[in-house]
């Protein structure tokens, strides 16, 4: 192109260039490795400094983990088998205890034949989740329900399940899935039977007591349909009436049901949670408690009406701001005094009470911000299309702002479930403390620390990197869509 | 209220019993959520006195901290957790102990290489000592007193004060004197470990009711008896089905209700006593097959052999 | 379209504004407002950004509240009243400058919604009417589509579409042409011309002239809160009264 | 102003109260206020009742009773013969002081991460990244555990540092022991004291005092050099190199002090059981306190990372653009802007720090919860008042820390149309 | 400004660009390209998406980094020595795309902060100089608002008068007026034609071709990182050269 500087500036390439391929220094692993790892002294000063670490902690744990051993009936012996193998003096992982023990660590003291059962109903959790949660896209709640359905057969198999309960479980998960695939809006109000089975799975009993329950609430639900010109009064009668049918029916009517057709499950006792099944119990009823809860708290947060807003706002400011562990005092040393004399109620539920309301509190002002996303244009156009406030809010906001919110709604989730590892403080058989002290208070696994810390810690990993994955997935989703 | 729980008991149809959270010996679950040892036991006689069955109890483990409140809030009937008997506890926290089941002290246990011989050599030492108990208060008075200085270390179990001791993060243990010896015991190397002679103060341990409910009070109290006086005429696990037809001391015969109603006194059956007794044998069984010489704890019975023998168990006279 | 004659003057007004004021706060947005609208006829506000347009057809659904003088909408006035604004809203259709569409609702679903839950109509029957109203915009293809899928211009067919669906007697519109690109201000005049062809009564704030001059039978000239001026499309462009009006339509009809 | 003159109003009637939208909002408001306070009430009968039954009352007389116990950490003097009043205070006071040691080392580490996971390092980046998720999903207690048992099981004991041929060796010029108790760090000594200003029972020396005056009069005029660099650059263009100036204002009337009052260091030795004369760091503390950053760490790292992605590309563009050097560009472009988007989470981590810092239950160490909480509560069987009391304390400081937010939040928003 | 011809031949070139190559990892941006800019020359470049535009002028303040070939600019060839790179910026303003003002200054600070920190000008002065350029861009008066209060013209008139404040000898455009909305776009366009008018160097990339063919003297088409044809824009409009050029004017024009 030298013809540039000629006086005339006109130019036309005849041919076009081929692209070629960068220098040498350009490509390969030479350039990865000149532009990730050495471009400059800082860099390499960095490298150098990340292999160091690399290089300590390789050096301080590596031995100790290559120096497994898995098969051993006690610290002691597992020592000895190490001093066998590599040398007196070296140091090596006992894992041969959580092989031993990890059944407590996962079920705590649930009785063995049963455990099953809550392996069920974390299956379950599943299915009921996939309309939900992966509804916007066919295949992922699809890969979703099989494996959900798979693995937890397998599991349950694998643990001794009997029979005609493996045979059950796997009509009544088929039956789900097709109502899901072919009916998905009942099968979203359907899931609200879920949390009734899991309560039923995990403690056991009579089937009736749970089913009487949610007949309370589908009655109050039909009386409020039925009412509903006479709007809040027809909620308030709704209340009334559930209240009514478990107070004074629902006993006499489950008994009698279940003298006629008596569907019993051996039943197990709060004291016998531990472990992994009462972290879980505990964090999902927290998060499906605390999510309306939550909603409740926000509007009102939002709400025009001075005395409801500055309720909302101490209640929310209050529990964000003492610690958790406090509130579980709370519910340990004094819940009992606040109710009337005489009453006493099981310590799990107790948690699970303030576990909610400070996950509540907290999902409260993540929906906040879900709805101070939503533009001032929908509350207008609800309005005037005539849509009341509730109405507006349950078709038109709230499933905008909840939307929007998952993300939030996740991590929110994530934290109280960590948080859970705090019930060993008012008593309770946590994975990690009360369960590891426990252990190693048995003469076999005394010395035993970094084991079960291991074990325990990477479950929690799995489980809380897994959720912040999808809320991840959820939040790049969000955003390209642009529906 | 009066007689209350006494009726709440028998309509849950289980006893709600106030257990430590894991101390070998005194209450520990096993592996499959069992519970077994000293203070277990107890609450087993007394379920069995009260519902007929020893196996219906729910254990509620208590910390050190959250005890007493579990009691006084009414979330366990019976606090069986090795607690002091105290002034303070027994007035100003409003609750009732029953009895005693162990004499203890609070002694200190110390590695045998620190060459320490008496505990007025501790100090400057650092030592290691469960928070919201009142060996707490006992030792900031004995070092006080012995003008003697210490670092405490706090910690909030038993399994976290045996991690710290053994790892040398503290000079000296120190808790009561029964539960050094069972911490002791379950050491790899118990020999090199050695518990110092003095015993710093009074632990008289034993179960606890609430205040204001005295007939609950006085089921809990005589049930402890029973296993006391059992041991004491020799009504044993084994024999007493038959001392209950062939005996003819009348104590014997008060205490097993074939004589004399006593149960009916306290709201119970005749057969209270003798279903307590059979649930885990009397005192001296259970205190053998708990925490005795032929277990790995240990310990000898001491101040906790019976007035005969020279110790302090006296049981009130069943009439 | 020729007709600017104003309807034959019908038994009673459709809406009826008596002494209107209203502050937000310390500041008088709308000034002892006057105005009378008769059945099937068409209003075009016009005025300068800031002068009360929009809060004074806000005001007439109630989506404002007003301090001062009296509303009556189809014999209803407004007051604190609940049962009166419901009613008065289900009169009255309104379309927004940004649409707001529900974005979480297909098309269709976002004109059955209202019927359904206010007026209580049975599903297929909202649907039928909503398709109705759909060709009416043409647009039914699209029915089944979200509303970020569709363009600016068809959103806001959709929202005539939609408000048409609660079968107003009144409609408001709130410069329903000025969020979108000029290709697509036609396709939305054309629609609202089409309405207006079949006499709803409706009012109007806009700045296209062409479409004040076609459909309108009075046009008000707003300013400062104020009714500065009104008249007729043609004596109002060709022979504007007040100073403020001509200097305001030299400015919108200059660019 | 707001006369009503054309509408006349009509009169009251009683379905207005669910019908007219004034008076519904007030009825709503008035059914909700008394379902609370029904509520309350009721919470509040029925523990009167059930403390009654107890024959316990409400009264915070425990309060100014001898606590008997003794707090190994303590902040301000204390012994067993104090009320327990004083021990919730030092309680307090190391709440407080774990939470500050906590906020500032894991701010400090947090900012390192954050900007190292952008770093164009690979091996850095992705080192980081693996702290950060490590870190964020796994419970805070666990890493308490993790860091306890590290302290207890790893550290040598002050047993192992005795004799001819010590197992352990003291480090940083034999300074410093690190032991499974406490870290013996040194203390400091004069050989000329100037005495101690008596205020009650804790004194303060006059070294000290000495010292903060010269550094609140460093840190005065340090101020007014930068004040005047910026009017000569405002004046001439060029801003005069100060920072030599400040350190010497800083750094000689020290070294002078120093000199005058004798100051020297006093290594920790090992006398009887453990180390004296130095000052042993608490491991309850040290635990308390890594565990804390390191936890909170992760978290600052990613709202760090998030603050300076959310300045565009553009923006660091733009200013090389114009000639600014990378330095400038970061101090005068990316940072105000990243500030904004970062304090706010920021500053909510702090909140949770000093929540989770009553984790000290974990290690034993005696802050707010472990003595007004935990043995004072225990000894007394107030745990009513105790509980009330502690939760307000908590309160107050998250209330507090929160405010500072927004006061923050209200001076930077930016200003948009 | 109806001058399009080539200003008298100065001493030498502004821009000097020799067979210049640019990968993106092993994706070739730039191949080959030849350019001299003289003094007082005002180029337009334009060209397909992708085709490597936005490259080259980020080449020429070194935004980017070069892989082979030469860029003199000013005397001053572009190099790793960071002084070359001070040198090369403080003569050469660039406009983006998206106006990349600092949020967090008032626009008086947005155009005066390289000044006083690179150049070391005494603040008043700059302050003098900035409201010069604020003037000369027509909006003075909104001197201490911050950029989010203004529009987006008026922002990227603002961006215009920062990078004059560095008082350049080259200015380079990045399609400064594809984020504007067709009112505002005049009002940038209209200033760019001042700057023009006052003879500075000029390289704007831009599809804005009323412009082009005002001020320009030349227009260069790239495509696939390459230089395909150069000319007067007379010739370049009416006359393409290359089959590229018709399709790419046809594509442009036609819409
Ligand atoms: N919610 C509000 N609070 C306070 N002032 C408001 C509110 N809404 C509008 N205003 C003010 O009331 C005045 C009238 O606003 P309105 O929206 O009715 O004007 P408009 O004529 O529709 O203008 P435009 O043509 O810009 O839409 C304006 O000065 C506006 O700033
Ligand atoms: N940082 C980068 N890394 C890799 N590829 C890049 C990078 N920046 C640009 N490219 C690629 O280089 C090519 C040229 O980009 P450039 O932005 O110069 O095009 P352009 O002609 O300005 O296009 P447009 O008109 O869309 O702005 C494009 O294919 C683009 O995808
Ligand atoms: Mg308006
Ligand atoms: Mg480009």
């Amino acid at each position: 192109m030298s013809d540039t500087h000629s006086e005339t500036v006109a130019f036309m390439r005849e041919t076009m260039l081929p692209p070629q391929p960068p220098p040498l220094a350009q490509s390969g692993a030479i350039r990865w490795l000149r532009e990730n790892l050495f471009s400059g002294p800082l860099n390499i000063a960095l490298t150098l400094v990340g292999l160091g670490i690399v290089w300590l902690v390789v050096g301080a744990v590596g031995p100790w983990l290559t120096h497994s051993v898995w098969n051993a009936g006690s610290m002691a012996e597992c020592r000895q088998i190490i001093a066998e193998t590599w040398g007196e003096g070296a140091t090596g992982a006992c894992f041969a205890l959580v092989k031993h023990r990890w059944n407590q660590f996962l079920f705590g003291f649930y009785p063995q034949a049963l455990y099953w059962r809550p392996v069920l109903a974390f299956g379950l959790l599943f299915l009921a989740l996939a309309p939900l949660l992966f509804s916007e896209s066919a295949r992922a709640r699809r890969v979703v329900l099989g494996l959900a359905m798979v693995l937890t057969l397998v599991v349950s198999a694998v643990l001794d399940a009997p029979g005609p309960a493996l045979a059950g479980m796997a009509v009544a998960m088929l039956a789900w899935a097709a109502l899901v695939e072919a009916r998905p809006r009942p099968a979203l109000l359907a899931s609200l039977v879920y949390p009734f089975a899991a309560v039923w799975l995990l403690w056991g009993g009579s089937l009736w007591t749970e089913a009487m329950a949610l007949a309370g609430l589908a009655m109050g639900f039909l009386v409020w349909r039925g009412l509903a010109r006479l709007g809040l009064f027809a909620f308030a009668l709704a209340v009334v009436a559930a209240a009514a049918w478990w107070l004074l029916l629902a006993g006499p009517i489950a008994a009698a049901l279940a003298g006629v057709l008596p569907l019993r499950l051996q039943p197990v006792s709060s004291d016998q949670f531990g472990g992994f099944v009462l972290s879980i119990t505990i964090g999902v009823a927290g998060i499906a408690l605390s999510l309306p809860l939550g909603v409740i708290l926000a509007l009102a947060r939002r709400s025009d009406l001075p005395v409801i807003k500055v309720l909302a706002v101490m209640f929310i400011e209050f529990i964000r701001g003492v610690p958790l562990i406090t509130l579980l005092f709370v519910a340990s040393l004094l819940l009992n005094y606040f109710l009337p004399p005489g009453t006493n109620f099981d310590v799990i539920l107790r948690v699970i009470i303030m576990v909610t309301l400070f996950a509540a509190a907290y999902m409260a002002e993540v929906i906040r911000g879900g709805l101070a996303g939503l533009p001032k244009g929908q509350y207008e156009a609800a309005d005037a299309l005539g849509l009341d406030y509730w109405k507006a809010q349950r078709l038109i906001i709230l499933p905008q702002a909840l939307k929007i919110s998952i993300p939030g709604i996740v991590s929110t989730f994530i934290g109280m479930f960590k948080d859970t590892t705090l019930v060993v403080f008012v008593g309770l058989y946590d994975p990690l403390k009360a369960m590891s002290d426990t252990i190693r208070a048995s003469f076999e696994w005394k010395g035993a620390y970094w084991e079960p810390y291991i074990f325990v810690g990477a479950i929690f990993f799995v489980l809380c990197f897994g959720m912040s994955r999808y809320s991840m997935y959820l939040e790049r989703r969000l955003k390209h869509d642009h529906r | 209220a009066e007689g209350d729980t006494l009726k709440e008991v028998k309509a849950r149809d289980a006893l709600n019993c106030g257990v430590n959270t894991g101390l070998i010996g005194f209450a520990a679950p096993d592996a499959n959520g069992n519970w077994s040892g000293f203070d277990v036991s107890y609450c087993k006689a007394l379920a069995a006195a009260v519902l007929g069955d020893a196996t219906k109890v729910k254990y509620v483990p208590v910390t050190g901290q959250t005890r007493f409140t579990a009691l006084s809030s009414g979330e366990v009937d019976v606090l069986a957790r090795n607690s002091t008997w105290t002034f303070q506890r027994d007035t100003d926290l409003k609750l009732d102990f029953i009895g005693i089941n162990y004499y203890d002290g609070q002694g200190f246990m110390v590695r045998k290489d620190l060459g320490v011989s008496s505990a007025k050599e501790l100090n400057g030492a650092t030592i290691c000592i469960q928070t919201g108990t009142t060996t707490e208060l006992n030792l900031a008075d004995y070092f006080k007193a012995n003008n003697m200085e210490y670092q405490p270390v706090n910690i909030d179990s038993n399994a976290e004060g045996e991690q710290q001791y053994m790892a040398g993060a503290c000079d000296a243990y120190t808790t009561d004197a029964s539960g050094l010896a069972a911490t002791r015991a379950s050491f790899a190397d118990p020999e090199n470990h050695i518990i110092l002679p003095e015993i710093i103060s009074k632990e008289p341990l034993g179960p606890a009711v609430r205040h204001g409910d005295n007939n609950w009070g006085d089921i809990a109290r005589w049930t402890l008896y029973a296993l006391i006086a059992a041991e004491e005429y020799g009504v044993t696990s084994a024999n007493i089905d038959e001392l209950a037809k062939s005996s003819n001391n009348p104590e014997v015969q008060r205490l097993l209700g074939t004589t004399d109603e006593l149960g009916k006194m306290i709201g119970l059956d005749a057969e209270w006593a003798r279903r307590a007794i059979k649930a885990s044998g009397n005192y001296g069984e259970i205190f053998a097959a708990t925490i005795g010489e032929q277990t790995p704890i240990g310990l000898a019975r001491g101040l906790n052999a019976q007035w005969t023998q020279g110790g302090l168990m006296y049981a009130m006279p069943f009439r | 379209m020729q007709t600017t004659a104003i309807p034959a003057i019908e038994s009673d007004a459709a809406i009826e504004i008596v002494r209107l004021n209203k502050w937000y706060g310390t500041f008088h947005v709308l000034r002892d407002i006057d105005l009378t609208v008769r059945r099937g006829e068409r209003i075009v506000i016009a005025g300068p950004s800031g002068s009360g347009k929009s809060t004074l057809i806000r005001c007439i659904n109630r989506l404002e509240e007003h301090q001062s003088g009296k509303i009556i909408v189809d014999g209803t006035e407004l007051t604190h009243d609940l049962k009166n604004i419901d009613k008065v809203r289900s009169e009255v259709g309104m379309v927004f400058q940004h649409f707001n569409l529900f974005p979480h609702l297909t098309i269709l679903e976002n004109c059955t919604l209202a019927p359904i839950w206010v007026r209580k109509v049975p599903r297929r029957e909202a649907e039928e009417t909503a398709m109705h109203f759909l060709e009416k915009v043409r647009i039914p293809d699209q029915a089944h589509k979200y509303p970020g899928q569709l363009s600016g211009g068809q959103q806001q067919r959709v929202a005539i579409a939609r408000a048409l669906c609660m079968r107003p007697r009144i409609m408001l519109f709130d410069e329903p042409t000025s969020a979108l690109d000029p290709e697509m201000i036609k396709e939305v005049l054309d629609t609202m011309i089409a309405l207006a062809e079949d006499g709803m009564t409706m009012i109007c704030v806009t700045h296209e002239m062409g479409f004040a001059q076609a459909v309108a039978h009075r046009v008000i000239f707003m300013d400062q809160g104020q009714i500065v001026e009104q008249n007729t499309p043609v004596e109002f462009f060709n022979n504007p009264q007040s100073e403020r009006t001509r200097l305001f339509l030299s400015q919108i009809l200059g660019h | 102003m707001v006369t009503h003159t054309g509408a006349v109003d009509p009169p009251f009637r009683l379905s207005m109260l669910i019908y007219d939208r004034r008076y519904r909002s007030l009825t709503l408001q008035a059914i909700v206020f008394i379902l609370v306070m029904l509520a309350a009430s009721w919470i509040i009968d029925n523990t009167l009742k059930n403390l009654a039954d107890l024959g316990k009352t409400l009264s915070f007389d425990f309060l100014f009773r001898r606590a008997g116990y003794d707090i190994p950490q303590q902040l301000i003097p204390y012994n067993s013969d104090d009320t327990h009043l004083r021990a919730a205070v030092v309680g307090l006071l190391n709440t407080l002081l774990v939470s500050v040691l906590g906020c500032i080392a894991a701010t400090v580490l947090g900012v390192v991460a954050g900007v190292l996971r952008l770093s164009s390092n690979w091996l850095i980046a992705r080192l980081m990244t693996v702290y950060v998720e490590v870190f964020r999903n796994i419970p805070l207690l666990l890493w308490i555990l993790v860091c306890l048992a590290l302290f207890t099981e790893i550290m040598p004991p002050p047993n192992a540092y005795r004799g001819e041929n010590p197992a352990a060796g003291m480090i940083l010029f034999d300074m410093v022991a690190p032991t499974n108790r406490y870290t013996a760090i040194p203390s400091i000594g004069m050989t000329n004291p100037p005495g101690t200003l008596a205020l009650g029972r804790e004194g303060i020396s006059w070294a000290l005092i000495a010292f903060a005056v010269v550094i609140a009069a460093a840190l005065a005029g340090h101020r007014l050099l930068r004040s005047w660099a910026r009017r000569v650059q405002e004046r001439t263009g060029k801003r005069p190199t100060t920072w030599w100036i400040s350190l010497a204002m800083f750094a000689l009337p020290s070294i002078l002090l120093t000199w005058y009052f004798g100051l020297h260091l006093i290594p920790p030795v090992l006398r009887g059981f453990n180390f004296a004369d130095g000052i042993n760091l608490d491991n309850a503390l040290v635990v308390l306190w890594l565990a804390l950053t390191l936890y909170t760490g992760a978290f600052i790292a990613e709202i760090v990372r998030a603050g300076i992605l959310a300045v565009s590309r553009g923006q660091s563009e733009a200013a090389f653009a114009l000639g600014l050097r990378p330095r400038r560009t970061m101090s005068l472009v990316v940072l105000p802007q990243a500030l904004r988007v970062i304090v706010p989470p920021l500053i909510s981590q702090y909140l949770n720090l000093t929540k989770n810092s009553s984790l000290a239950i974990a290690v034993g160490y005696m802050d707010l919860r472990g003595t007004l909480g935990g043995t004072t509560l225990n000894q007394t069987g107030r745990e009513m008042e105790a509980m009330v009391l502690m939760m307000a304390v908590y309160l107050a400081l998250s209330l507090i820390i929160s405010a500072g937010m927004n006061i923050f939040n209200a001076r930077v928003r930016l200003k948009e149309r």
